[in-house]
This record gives structure tokens, sequence and C-alpha cells, in this order.
């Protein structure tokens, strides 16, 4: 099945009933396919005259107490995040899907992850963290998909699927989770669905007073803390015996594991750490390989953002290279193999 | 003696944060009369915009989820489309619903959305203190129009009500004042048949309400209240500018 | 030298250009100055207030978490500020608005009516100005002169405001003057 | 028919829209001044013009931005 397919199919199973979006390459098979499948279970597919729109009918559902969803695609994102900014001010729970493609600008269609600055870093205004979960194959891009309802409702917060064009457009064989019982789902006392029975309430980020505002900030900020204490995850392979770990996500990930092989037939004892969510951070299971690992390579489909963090999580402990392709262009493992023998030479690794 | 006036029960006992003989405060009296009038307390969700009635929700006693700055319409579709049989309204600004949100308010409409608008237009940005509105009249002084609105510079005076009675998907839309008792009685008039066309689901509705704004006009209340009455009524006249329940004209638009 | 002065009302008040004005009037007299305005969103009615530091040398931090003086216009203002005042500081009240007094016993209090001088003068919005021509008479923290200069170029536009708040300035300042405005 | 007014002294910001909307000019802005620094609205204390007095026909309250009015009318 389609990337963009199995994360449609798996949202829909996780007790997604209601989808906003707006065309954009290369996404546009997940609206299609939502389009359809969604009457079928009487949910309702609606395709919003712009991503602002759509974000802002996301958070209208939201607020209404359902699973819902969009996906857009970097410059689409972009737009988005005034809505991403309201969906973390005012706690609703959402599942926003990036197919990141190559930019700044208009850019172009072909796979990029230059998008993780703005992923991890909140993306629009103001104090906030959002999930982001980074998916590296057909089975994956289901599974986070399938979870990321679960724990945008847990945390009542965004999150995103940070993916990409590849990824999007591959096909893998998935095996499916059972279809949720949407009225089974745990239920949402905050949202508004009209004051039946109770006192009427009200759902806002406006703050006026400085002092309730921070207190809402301090609050964000605890919950952001829980989450990275509960929700980190990573993969993490032959870093055991590694003279030399690969440090990479989603697509860029896939190419290193690649590459890791190639480079172990060679003799060479090279490792793979693959965060799996890149908010939060898998800071500590990354310092615990950097106790036996001297040497680490960060490779990204972009001019180097996620170095950033697994420089700061190693505090310039440890040696860290980069080795990016921005713009679209995806090398192949034998590039990647070939510069990971060159750092062997010339620091005279293993 | 028998009470014949009082405070709606939807409307919270406190004070508004609003400025003398302003139109908002008239305004949510009227919505919530009619909330209640119409036994749809339970089933009513209000969406508040961003300027100076962004704290509506502090006096409606009804659900309410705040919106963006003009994205008003669309946070109701999405809220609307889950909870279909609920009477979802926005109450917007000009500044919101016909600058900033121009186009998720034309596409609510040209979905044919079951929403109610209620558009609050005082020809003037009232919490951002006094800069042009897209409704603000030729002439008219402001922060940011300092020698009056000229419309080959400024751009002119927005009819969005006209411009939404053109789509397909609109049922109702009305335009009256809150000027005078006759112009509240009208109001009420038309956000209650709003109301009532979109819980009968046959497509989006808006009532246009222009209002006095004494603060930014820099006039009295009562001066503010008879600009309204001879100046704006020439670019925003009042009355049904589409009505699809009417037996003759406004269902030929369909 | 530095005294850092709070203004305090709702909006509508004129708390922010009686500030305003006091900080022009020290600059016109070649002062350092800050003014730092604090207001809600409301246009009128919500709280508004704006704090004057005056020195003759660099000023580092406009923010007073201690003032010397503070005008309260209103209630809420007086619950609000109260406890901030330093020791020895100057609260000065106007009556017509403010129902109860300080706790503190170590600070000097002055009081005025404000709203009803104004309105004697048939301009009921100029009581900000009676507060601040009592204020200086008190303070004297500038000169007379200087304040109206700065009233003439703050208000160079609007003639009849700025003859009006003129003539609000000195019944202010007569009024400490001759009543003493001792609590 | 014979009614009267209650006025909210206490919520009342003065913008005379019930003055002009009683048509037996029961109402007026008294001289004196709430906790907001507003002069309120009061009922006339010698009556209206015309010796007529309140009828109870709600048209201040119907024109009050502040909900400060509240309207009784004598039962028939």
């Amino acid at each position: 099945m389609r990337g963009s397919h199995i994360v449609a199919e798996a949202a829909l199973r996780a007790g997604c009933r209601y989808y906003f979006g707006y065309p954009i390459t290369p996404q546009n098979e997940l609206p299609e396919y939502m389009s359809r499948r969604l009457p079928e279970v009487g949910g309702v597919f609606v395709q919003a005259e712009s991503e602002i729109a759509s974000i802002n009918m996301v958070i209208g559902a939201s607020m209404a107490g359902a699973r819902v969803m969009t996906s857009s695609s970097s410059p689409g994102i972009s737009l988005k995040q005034e809505g991403i900014s309201y969906l973390g001010g005012l706690e609703l729970p959402a599942v926003i899907v990036n197919m990141m493609r190559g930019g700044p600008g208009l850019g172009n269609i072909a796979p990029s992850q230059s998008d993780y600055f703005q992923a991890t870093r909140g993306g629009g205004h103001g104090d906030y963290r959002t999930i982001v979960l980074a998916p590296a194959s057909g089975q994956e891009l289901c599974d986070l998909t399938y979870k990321a309802f679960d724990l945008a409702d847990h945390y009542r917060t965004p999150v995103l699927i940070l993916a990409d064009g590849m990824m999007g457009q591959m096909m893998e064989p998935v095996r499916f989770p059972v279809l949720r019982d949407v009225g089974k789902l745990p239920r949402k006392p905050w949202a508004i669905t009209g004051a039946k029975g109770r006192k009427s309430h009200f759902i806002r980020s406006l703050i006026l007073d400085p002092g309730q505002m921070e207190e809402h900030n301090w609050k964000l900020m605890r919950k952001y803390e829980q989450i990275a204490d509960a929700e980190v995850r990573f993969e993490s392979f032959k870093t055991d015996d590694a003279d030399l770990v690969i440090v990479a996500f989603g697509t860029a990930a896939r190419i290193a594991k690649a590459a890791v092989k190639r480079a172990r037939n060679e003799g060479l004892k090279v490792g793979l750490f693959r965060p799996i969510t890149l908010w939060p951070f898998p800071k500590k299971p990354l310092q615990e390989v950097a106790k036996r690992v001297k040497h680490f390579f960060v490779f990204e489909l972009n001019a180097g953002q996620m170095v950033e963090d697994v420089q700061l999580a190693l505090s310039g402990q440890s040696d860290v290279f980069f080795y990016g392709r921005p713009g679209g262009v995806v090398p192949n493992p034998a590039e990647i193999s070939r510069i990971v023998s060159r750092q062997f030479f010339q620091k005279e690794i293993g | 003696m028998k009470k014949v006036f009082g405070r709606p029960k939807t409307l919270k006992p406190v004070p508004y944060h609003y400025c003398p003989g302003c139109g908002h405060s008239l305004l949510h009296r009227i919505v919530a009369e009619v909330i209640e009038e119409m036994g749809v307390e339970e089933i009513a969700i209000g969406v508040p915009p961003a300027g100076c009635a962004v704290l509506a929700y502090n006096y409606f006693d009804v659900d309410m989820g705040e919106a963006a700055h003009g994205r008003g319409a669309a946070l109701a579709t999405g809220v609307k489309r889950v909870l279909p049989d609920h009477l979802v309204f926005t109450y917007q600004g000009d500044g919101d619903i016909a600058a900033i949100g121009t186009a998720e308010t034309v596409h609510a409409a040209n979905r044919g959305e079951r929403i109610t608008c209620i558009f609050v237009n005082n020809a003037v940005y009232g919490m951002t203190g006094g800069q042009m509105a897209p409704t603000t009249i030729l002439g008219q002084t402001t922060t940011t129009s300092p020698g009056g609105r000229v419309g080959n510079r400024d751009g002119f005076p927005l009819n969005l009500s006209e411009m939404l009675a053109v789509t397909r998907g609109s049922a109702y839309i009305e335009r009256t004042s809150v000027t005078s008792p006759a112009g509240i009685r009208a109001t009420k008039k038309a956000v209650r048949k709003a109301f009532e066309i979109q819980l009968k689901g046959l497509g989006f509705t808006l009532v246009e309400v222009l209002s006095p704004c004494p603060t930014n006009l820099k006039m009295s209340p009562i001066e503010a209240c008879r600009w309204v009455d001879t100046e704006m009524v020439n670019y925003f006249p009042l009355g049904v500018i589409k009505d699809v329940t009417a037996p003759e004209e406004g269902k030929n638009a369909h | 030298m530095l005294i850092k002065t709070i203004f305090a009302g709702f909006g509508g008040q004129g708390v922010l250009s009686m500030g305003y004005v006091l900080a022009y009037a020290a600059m016109v007299e070649g002062l350092q100055v800050t003014y730092l305005p604090s207001y809600g969103a409301e246009v009128r009615g919500g709280t508004a207030n704006c704090t004057v530091a005056i020195s003759n040398e660099e000023i580092a931090s406009p923010i007073a978490s201690a003032p010397d003086n503070v005008v309260v216009m209103n209630n809420p203002s007086l619950e609000k500020f109260q406890h901030q005042i330093l020791t020895g500081g100057v609260m000065f009240i106007n009556t017509n608005l403010v129902e109860s007094r300080p706790v503190r016993g170590d600070i000097v209090l002055y009081e005025i009516p404000c709203n009803d001088l104004a309105h004697d003068l048939g301009s009921d919005q100029s009581a900000n100005m009676v507060m601040l021509g009592g204020f200086i008479e008190k303070t004297g923290l500038v000169k007379m002169e200087s304040v109206r200069s700065a009233i003439g170029d703050v208000f160079k536009e609007k003639k009849k405001a700025k003859e009006m708040n003129l003539k609000a300035l000195d019944v202010g300042f007569d009024y400490m003057r001759n009543n003493g405005g001792k609590a | 028919m014979k009614g009267s007014i209650k006025i909210d002294s206490s919520q009342c910001k003065g913008c005379a829209f019930c003055v002009e909307a009683c048509p037996n000019g029961v109402i007026e802005i008294g001289a004196k001044r709430n906790a907001m620094g507003y002069f309120y609205a009061v009922v006339k204390k010698d009556g209206a013009k015309d010796g007529k007095g309140c009828t109870g026909c709600t048209l201040c309250a119907v024109m009050c931005p502040e909900v400060a009015i509240e309207v009784y009318r004598e039962e028939r």
C-alpha cells in the first residue's frame, strides 16, 4: 500500500472521522483516499479553501470532541502554523501530517527533511511544542499514525507526523490494527458540545492577565516535561560494538541503514541511531550510546538541522560529523557508505 | 407590578467591559434573548472573534470556543460538521469577517455551511485603537486614514453581505442596526430568523448589524447612533439582502 | 536623584496622558526620563497605568517596583499599588472615585476631588490635568512652566483641549496650595 | 397603564440612550457619579412632561446597552 494511503487508513482505524485539508503535492493521495473512505464509515471530508481554513476547521472539530486530522506538505504546513499554535495554546488534540518537500519558499516537490526546525521548535508563535513522530517504513507510518491519536488525546496536544514525499509515495506491505469503535473512545468532558445538564464552558487561548498567562505557559511546560519523560522513541541498530554511529531519521535513516550494512560488509563497525520521536528528542538514549562510541555521523536530507540537537545532547563530548543533501536530492547508500569509510580513514577509527 | 423586562438568563450577570454606548453590548443581549426565547441554550455553541468582542465568552452563558482572527467561519464549520444538530454561530466584527477572514467567510457561505454569522459593522477597528476597517466609509477619518478614506488609494467600503448573497450556498442575509428601538426589534427578528433557517438546514445565514462605536468615532453615544443612521446607511442600506424562504425574490439566486 | 511615579486608574480617565505630560515636561527641563505605559485590551474601563521615571543621570530600569509617588484615580488602583509605594512615599488620591484609604501609616497622603473640580470648570475630561496640577504643587518634580509648555506641545493641534487642560492644571495647583489637600 | 423602572446605577455608563428613548421624558442623567466614574441615569423626581409618568413601555430598557434597567408594569 502507498505511504499516504497507509497514513489515511491508519487514522481512520484509530477513530478519526473528520478530515479537513487542501491539496498540495506530494501528499494529495491522502486527502483523495479520505474523501472516498470517510463517508463509508460515517465520517466527514471537507476540502477547504486554504490550509489556514482547514487547520481552523480542525480546531473546531477538535473543540467539539472529535478525532480529527489534516495533512499537507512544507509550504502548506507553514500556512497551518497559525492554527497549530492555537491548538497548542488551546490544549486541543489533533494530528497533522507533513509530507516534507524541498524548500525554502515554493521549493520543489522532491523528498526533503528541511522542516525539522519548524516541527521540533513549535513552528508557530509562542511557547509551545508539538509531539513529532518520524516514521521510516510503511508499517511505522501505520503504527505511529494510529498511536498519534491516542497521544494527542491523552496529552491534549497536537501531534505531527513528519514524513517526506518519498515515504508518502513508496509502497510497502503493512498489517493494519483493528478498527476502533468511535463510541468507545475515552470521553472528553472539556469539549464544547452544548451546555446540556452542565454549566456552560468556553475554550480560549486569550489570557490577558500576564500572571495567568505565565501560569498557563508553565502548565504547558510541565506537560511537555511529562511527555519528554514518557514518550521518547528511537531505534538502535548495531550500536553495541560500533566505532561510529550514524544518526538519521525517516527516509535518511532507511538509506543510512543500508549504508551501515555495506560498511559492515567491509569490516567497518558502524551502527545506526534513529530517533523516532524528533520532539521529544531521544537525548538520554543517545547519551547512553555516547558512553561507548566516540564518533557520530549525522546524515539528513537538509543542510543541517537535527545535527544541532545531536550536538546539544552530546555537549561537545563526542566527535560529530554532518553530511547533508538539501533541496530534494536523495543520495544512495553507496554514497553514504563511501563517506563513512572516508571518516574511518581520515580519523583513524577502528 | 409585574416584571416585563430584565436580563436574559443566557447573559451572565457580569458587567460588560465595553465603552459607554457600545453596540456590542446591545447585540450581546439581543442574541442572548433570542437563544433563550427559542429555548436552544443547550445546543447553542458560540464562536467569539478577535477584536473588542473577544471576551464575549465571559458574557454568553452557552458553550463557546474562541477563534483566531478572521477564522470564525472555518472553526464553526469544524464544530458544525461534528455536531450537525447544534446551533452554531460566530460573532465577528468588520475587520475580523470582512478583512482578515474574508476567504473563510465567503467559502463557508459558498459551501452552504449551516452556521450563522453575526457580523457587527461599526466602520472602524475598535480594540486595536480606531484604525481603518474594510467598512470604513469614504471620507471617514481613522487613525490609519488620517485625512479621511480615499477610495482609489485606501480601497472602498466593502459590502460583504451583498457579496455573500451571490453565493449559491447562502440562505438568508439581512442588514439591520441597533441604533434605535425599532432597529433593535428588527435585529432581534433577523437573528431569530437566521437561527431558525440554520436549524432547518437551509444553508448559510448572516445578520450584519450596523453598530455605533462612540469611542473611535470620537462622538457621544447618541451622536454615534445618528452617524450610523445618516452616514453609514448610505453605503450599507438596511433590509433583507437574501432570503431563500421568501416567496419571490431571493429564491431565484439558487 | 531618581524619582519614580506611577499614575493609575481605568482606561478613559486620561491616566496615560497625565504621565505623558509629566514626562514631556521633564524632557523640556533637560532631565533624563522614561515613560512606560501599561493598559488592558479594553479601550474604556480596563485598568490603565503608567510609570514615569525622572532623573538627572541615566535611567537603568523604567519599571518601578517601589515607586516614590503613586497617583490613584480609582479604587482598584489604590488596592493594587498601596503596598508597592516606598516608605515615606507620597500618594495622591482622587476623592471623587476613591472611597477607601490606604492601610499604611508610613506614607504621605494628599486628597483632591478631581472630577468635581473639572466638572465645575465645565470639562469632565480634564480631571486628569486637575490631578496633575495638584501633583506638581506638592512634589515640585518639575516647574509649572515646563508642564504648561508640555501641554502646549502635546495638544498643539487641539486648541480647545489645550486651553481647557491649562485651566484645569491651574485649578488643581491652586486647590492644593489653598486647601493643603492633606488628608 | 402605570409602570416603573429600576436602574442599576452601578452598571450604568451614562450613554443617555434611555433618556432619548423615553417617550415621556421620565429619565435624566443625574448629578452623581458611580464607582466607574460615570454620571448615571436616574428617574426624574418631579415626573415627566405633560404629567405623564412611566408607562412601562420598556423602550429605555430595550435601548440600554448595559442591561441595567428592569421594567415593571401594573397588571390589569
